[in-house]
């Protein structure tokens, strides 16, 4: 994920000797850092191997793991520290280290998905219900309930083939011709009524009113009381004004321009805080990879 | 060939009106046919998983054997793929036909000290990123950019503890943008986006949109 | 509602009952009313799968704190014996338990604040009988799957005995105590003894508003599909992105420099490629006006296609089939991080006067939008995916936001599916709009037909 | 250090600024964070409404209630929903409540059996009587509405291969309307499809906990009482661990999170600041 290359080919001829040095320090300082740190030094260690990867200290329902298990626990925090540097230097510059691990990763991804189906999906619903059938009746029962769906399922994999693909259109027909038809009453329900009921909140006047007759025009009571109404009618005309900004039948005249740029005032002040929460929780998942690097592996900081 | 093009999108109807009809009939022989549809499509998403799998293989086969600039790096996804498929199918031992591979196996090792951290570490550059944007591109050239700007700021200010240290109302005044006028915009933009999407199951329903049937006659 | 003369009357007729039975009961035990009997009925509850039976009430006059009433119900063989139990595990409470209170199943009921209204599972009060199985070893598989199928079929023959014991009839009797006295409603000796059977019901009469918003919308978006293929110039406002889209070919003319055309990472199945498609035909004809060269870069190998196609015919509209080169429209990176890194690069190197982010993007706009900003360009952002909006509306010169880069290809485009379905949804906007005021402002002042209306269950 | 003006293309030597700046900021971020963990330093906590509702909720729940909780995430979003997902299950497992544990993500199952794992053995809880791992199914809405209708149906058997029927973790739960609470922690739109599919159909108490970059969409749900309450991002998971009694990852993580935001707001503020003061040049020629 190169964001802008090194500057001009030619440059890169005379830097190159110098980048490949200081790559190899990095690396050499890695593994001595890596050794350094995991020699056994009492319980520190241990304590932060167990927590590597968000895990929890042990506490006494635990028993120690064995030196085999912490051994392996130790390679693998190793090894899960070499990798975060090594996409990390992707923000230098993109290189070949980079790519190499950037698939790798698209690799071990797609062979874990290949075995998770397998033992969460297929294995369970199409193989054990026909090897793990005691009597017949079991096995009839399987064939009743799961044949028709197993051929559905051979039936989509015809889509990988150029020529032999159309029986897979019927598979996929009946998914999405269920998913459309039984998605509209739910949309309905859930996005338009259900919505519609709570825009749709009477604005409290005789709270306010109270509180005009009996404190009067500036006392804390009516400001306090004025703010129940002043949030329904907020949430009501930013929403009517956000659906006119969407609307497009209709040429704008001045009062279509006047609604439709108090609809931008809300859209930008809902994009702002859409803006705010990404930005936090991209820092949020730096801030779990530096700790990871700082307590689990270097065992600095608590 | 009416059963390659016709018949299909018959199906999709059917099978559409059935799923919207059934959303509204109280009658226990509804809830039994839910059952077993959605039993149906369950296992059928299995199958629907090994093709995304594939197709992703495909694409990358091909990269091999196109040899585009850069194609060397493709091996490793085979690589890493055949790691993860072996130890899997190992299991530590009991096989393929036994439970999914437990705490102890190189499987779980493998994803735990490579998948996770790769993950979680490429979303993380994007912090890196953000921030080299906040200082170059993110401009309030227009008063729109100007509001914007403003709301992001109170709000990420709002949202962190130390914005107590300085005064309790920067994360009041978050609260507030968040629960009237944010609260406001969404609900538009999300009665919007539903009307979109039932337009979209209509279309499909119909037989006009059917982009997702394939190529081919 | 029913018009007022009506109610009158029928308060009236409440008020005279009410009166008559103060005037019966209070005779004969310390004040406690029994309500009036002949409005004491029991029926299978509208709207359900038949597992519930409703059973109400009229008020009694002396309903109010610590006047309950108990329901007692009676199998058919029980009933013969004269046996009957609670129906309700705690008595109920007189105060509460209105038929307002559950509009679900009560909204058909004539003023329902006035009646008390009680469900009663039929089910729960004659539990079918369990069969012991004997519990599995956890070692022994075959003993495990043995259990699991056993249970799994007691579970199938429960369901079924359930059904079958709610198909029955049951036979009710009312009382209303104060905790000293009881009074059983009807005779004083032979209280009156209502029965029902529950039946699974066809339609769940709460969802109508839901069934009816479905089929007139629907009936409305395949209207206005079909009129737009009938007339094409159906009006759509002009969307202000396009004057913006002319004046950045224009400034990429006077530079002297190629436009960027850069697709997201959605396939042709998405709205927002099938939209920047005909975008794209638009800038290609304008910039060939121009004689600027457009580069348009993408990560999908059918969309790649597709554009290519789109770039031709754009051209030869434009009078210059010549200036077509397919080398311009290219895949330049099949996942989102090459494609970042490629797109990067050309724009780095190739100087673009303007550029166009058209396309549902994911956590690579920002990267895109920033490397553009640095070249200088002008920047036109269009796209669906509301989570990257914020980021193009700050990095870019103008961004269409979500409908608005449909309603601009519809604008361009004429075709009758994306107008017509655009058209529809306007007409679902204003409804919304409408309701939203009309209801809050009678909500204001008291009036809530509207919100019940449109409640959803 | 504006930007190239509109119009004139930057030179090679300001192209070669702009990298060295870029890798200015870089690594003033990466400084700020790696610091802010390193120095501990007290910083108020005070938990958000949102976080309290579903707290007080689940502290309401009666003991030995089943509790259903979908870790819609994977690796790419473990930062923010990990710690979230931790101190749910601890609270769970403080108050003898029995988690049931599922995903549509098939990604992150093998996360979220190491986070079950390791939190039901900090509390001596054993799977099958305390707790059950789901685990992954296919199907993302069709799992829902056939969960609805009956959870041992969709799931006959756990993750670890033993028969959910009977387990004593799932008593008096036969399916999703028998369901007292359920919290979602999604890093996607699944959120919206419990709520469409689940909640609002089967009528079960749902509360979500989401990235942060998901948080606003989920404000209207919350109006509209489709949703109990929000867990958003970092700081919901802080929250929560605050409300729980047990701080850990994400309550150490306030610190750098609140140095990192001042240190963009920095950024934003001087990249404008630019802007404004051309503004403000413009202004006084008039």
């Amino acid at each position: 994920m190169k964001a802008t290359p090194t500057p001009g080919a030619d440059r890169a001829g005379s830097r190159a000797p110098l980048e490949r040095i200081v790559g190899l320090v990095l690396v050499v300082a890695f593994v001595a850092v890596s050794v350094f740190v995991s020699l056994p030094r009492g319980t520190p260690a241990t304590d932060a191997l167990v927590k590597e990867a968000g895990g929890t200290a042990p506490s006494d329902h635990q028993q120690a793991p064995s030196p085999a298990e912490r051994l392996r626990r130790q390679c693998g925090v190793i090894l899960a520290a070499g990798l975060t540097l090594i996409i990390y230097s992707f923000l230098y510059r993109d290189n070949a280290l980079f790519k190499i691990v950037e698939n790798l990763y698209v690799g071990i991804g797609l062979g874990y998905g290949a075995i998770m189906t397998w033992y969460l999906s297929l294995k369970p619903e199409v193989v054990d219900p026909f090897l793990q059938a005691a009597d017949r009746g079991d096995l009839l029962d399987a064939v009743r309930l799961r044949s028709v769906p197993i051929l559905l399922g051979c039936m989509l994999v015809t889509r990988i083939s150029k020529r032999f693909s159309w029986p897979s259109r019927y598979a996929y027909a009946l998914m999405i011709g269920w998913g459309a038809g039984i998605g509209i009453p739910i949309t309905v329900h859930t996005f338009v009524l259900k919505q519609l009921e709570a825009a749709i909140r009477p604005i409290g006047l005789q709270g306010l009113a109270e509180a005009w007759s009996s404190a009067g025009m500036f006392s804390t009571a009516f400001w306090s009381a004025l703010a129940a109404p002043a949030g329904v009618l907020l949430i009501l005309v930013g929403t009517v004004s956000v659906l006119y900004y969407f609307f497009f039948s209709v040429e704008r005249g001045p009062l279509g321009r006047a609604v439709s740029k108090i609809g931008v005032i809300f859209l930008m002040i809902s994009f702002g805080a859409s803006f705010g929460y990404t930005v936090m929780g991209r820092i949020s998942l730096l801030i779990d990879r530096v700790q990871f690097l700082l307590t689990v592996w270097l065992g600095v900081a608590r | 060939m009416w059963y390659k093009r016709t018949l299909p999108l018959l199906v999709v109807f059917v099978a559409g009106l059935v799923g919207f009809c059934q959303e509204y009939v109280a009658h226990p022989a509804a809830s039994r046919l839910l059952e077993i549809v959605t039993t149906w499509f369950r296992i059928i998403g299995g199958f629907a998983l090994f093709i995304g799998l594939w197709s992703l293989l495909h694409m990358h086969a091909g990269r091999i054997r196109r040899r585009p600039p850069g194609w060397g790096y493709s091996l490793f996804v085979f690589i890493g793929a055949a790691l993860m498929i072996g130890t899997g199918l190992y299991n530590s031992g009991s096989g393929p036909l036994a439970a999914a591979p437990g705490e102890g196996s190189w499987f779980q090792w493998m994803y735990t000290y490579i998948q996770v951290p790769c993950g979680s570490t490429i979303f993380s550059i994007l912090a890196f990123f953000m921030a080299s944007a906040a200082y170059r591109t993110f401009r309030a050239r227009t008063l729109e950019a100007v509001l914007l700007l403003l709301a992001a700021a109170i709000v990420m200010f709002g949202r962190v503890p130390i914005s107590e240290l300085v005064s309790p109302y920067f994360s009041k005044v978050s609260d507030f943008l968040m629960a009237y006028p944010n609260l406001a915009a969404k609900r538009g933009i999300l009665l919007g986006i539903s009307l979109g999407a039932i337009a979209q199951s209509l279309r499909i329903l119909f037989g006009i949109e059917r982009s997702y049937m394939g190529a081919g006659d | 509602m029913r018009p007022p003369a009506d109610t009158l009357a029928c308060v009236f007729r409440l008020l005279a009952a009410g009166a008559l039975c103060v005037w019966a009961g209070a005779a004969r035990a310390g004040g406690l009313a029994a309500p009036d009997a002949s409005g004491f009925i029991a029926y299978d509850r509208p709207s359900d799968d038949g597992s519930a039976i409703a059973v109400l009430w009229p008020l009694s006059v002396s309903d109010g704190p610590g006047v309950y009433y108990i329901l007692e119900i009676a199998s058919l063989e029980d009933y013969r014996e004269g046996v009957f139990r609670p129906a309700t595990p705690k008595p109920i409470p007189s105060l509460g338990s209105r038929a307002s209170d559950d509009p679900q199943y009560c909204s058909g009921l004539r003023r329902p604040e006035t009646l008390h209204y009680v469900a009663v599972f039929p089910a729960d009060i004659y539990p079918p009988s369990r069969r012991p199985i004997p519990p599995p070893n956890e070692q022994d598989p075959e003993d495990l799957a043995r259990y699991t199928r056993e249970a799994g079929r007691e579970e199938v023959r429960l369901k079924e005995e359930r059904r079958c014991i709610n198909a029955q009839t049951y036979y009710f009797r009312l009382a209303i105590t104060d905790g000293a006295h009881t009074v059983y409603v009807g005779e004083p000796g032979a209280p009156t003894v209502v029965s029902a059977a529950a039946k699974p019901n066809l339609f769940k009469g709460y969802r109508t508003n839901n069934l009816v918003f479905s089929l007139l919308f629907c009936a409305v978006v395949l209207g206005f599909i079909r009129l737009a293929r009938r007339r094409p110039h159906l009006f759509i406002r002009r969307i202000p992105a396009l004057d913006a889209v002319e004046e950045a070919i224009g400034r990429a003319t006077e530079m002297g420099r190629p436009v960027f055309f850069v697709h997201g990472m959605d396939g042709l199945g998405s709205l927002s490629t099938i939209a920047a498609l005909t975008i794209l035909n638009r800038v290609v004809r304008r910039a060939a006006e121009y004689d600027v060269r457009v580069r348009v870069t993408n990560v999908d190998a059918l969309v790649t296609a597709v554009s290519q196609e789109v770039a031709k015919q754009a051209y030869t509209e434009a009078g210059r089939p010549d200036a077509y080169n397919p080398d311009d429209i290219s895949l330049v990176a099949s996942d989102q991080f090459s494609y970042v890194a490629a797109t990067s690069g050309l724009m780095v190197r190739e100087q673009p006067g303007s550029i166009f982010l058209v396309g549902y993007f994911y956590a690579e706009s920002l990267l895109l939008a920033e490397t553009g900003a640095a070249t200088g360009a002008i920047q036109i952002a269009g796209t669906d995916s509301y989570s990257q909006v914020p980021f193009l509306v700050t990095a870019c010169d103008y961004t269409l936001i979500g409908e608005e880069l449909y309603a601009a290809s519809a604008y361009l485009s004429r075709e009758p599916l994306m107008l017509g379905s655009l058209r529809g949804q306007d007409v679902g906007k204003v409804f919304l709009m409408a309701v939203f005021v009309l209801g809050t402002i009678l909500g204001t002042f008291g009036i809530d037909w509207v919100s019940t209306l449109f409640r959803a269950f | 250090m504006a930007a190239a003006e509109k119009g004139t293309p930057p030179t090679a030597a300001e192209v070669r600024r702009l990298h060295a700046v870029r890798r200015m900021i870089f690594l003033l971020l990466a400084v700020a964070v790696v610091a802010a963990v390193i120095v501990p330093f007290k910083l108020p906590g005070k938990p958000s409404s949102l976080a309290r509702t579903v707290f007080e909720d689940l502290e309401s729940l009666p003991q030995g209630s089943s509790v259903l909780l979908s870790f819609d995430f994977d690796p790419t979003a473990k930062g923010e929903l990990e710690p979230m997902g931790i101190a749910l299950l601890r609270h769970c497992f403080a108050r003898n409540l029995h988690p049931v544990v599922m995903t549509f993500w098939q990604s992150g199952v093998a996360l979220h059996k190491t986070m079950v794992e390791r939190t039901a053995a900090e509390y001596g809880k054993v799977s099958g009587r305390d707790f059950v791992f789901l685990g992954f199914k296919p199907g993302d809405v069709n799992l829902i509405l056939n969960m609805g209708e009956s959870i041992t149906g969709a799931f006959d058997k756990d993750y670890y291969g033993r028969p959910t029927q009977g387990m004593p973790a799932l008593a008096g739960l036969n399916s999703l309307r028998t369901l007292s609470y359920a919290v979602c922690l999604a890093a996607g739109m699944t959120t919206e499809v419990w709520i469409a599919y689940g909640g609002d159909r089967f009528g079960f108490p749902l509360a979500a906990g989401c990235t942060a970059v998901i948080a606003p969409d989920l404000f209207p749900y919350l109006q509209s009482g489709q949703l109990r309450g929000l867990l958003g991002g970092l700081r919901g998971a802080a929250d929560y661990e605050l409300l729980v009694g047990t701080p850990g990852e994400a309550t150490r993580g306030m610190r750098p999170q609140s140095v990192a935001h001042l240190f963009i707001l920095g950024l934003i503020a001087l990249a404008n600041a630019e802007v404004f003061a051309a503004f403000l040049k413009k202004r006084r020629r008039f």
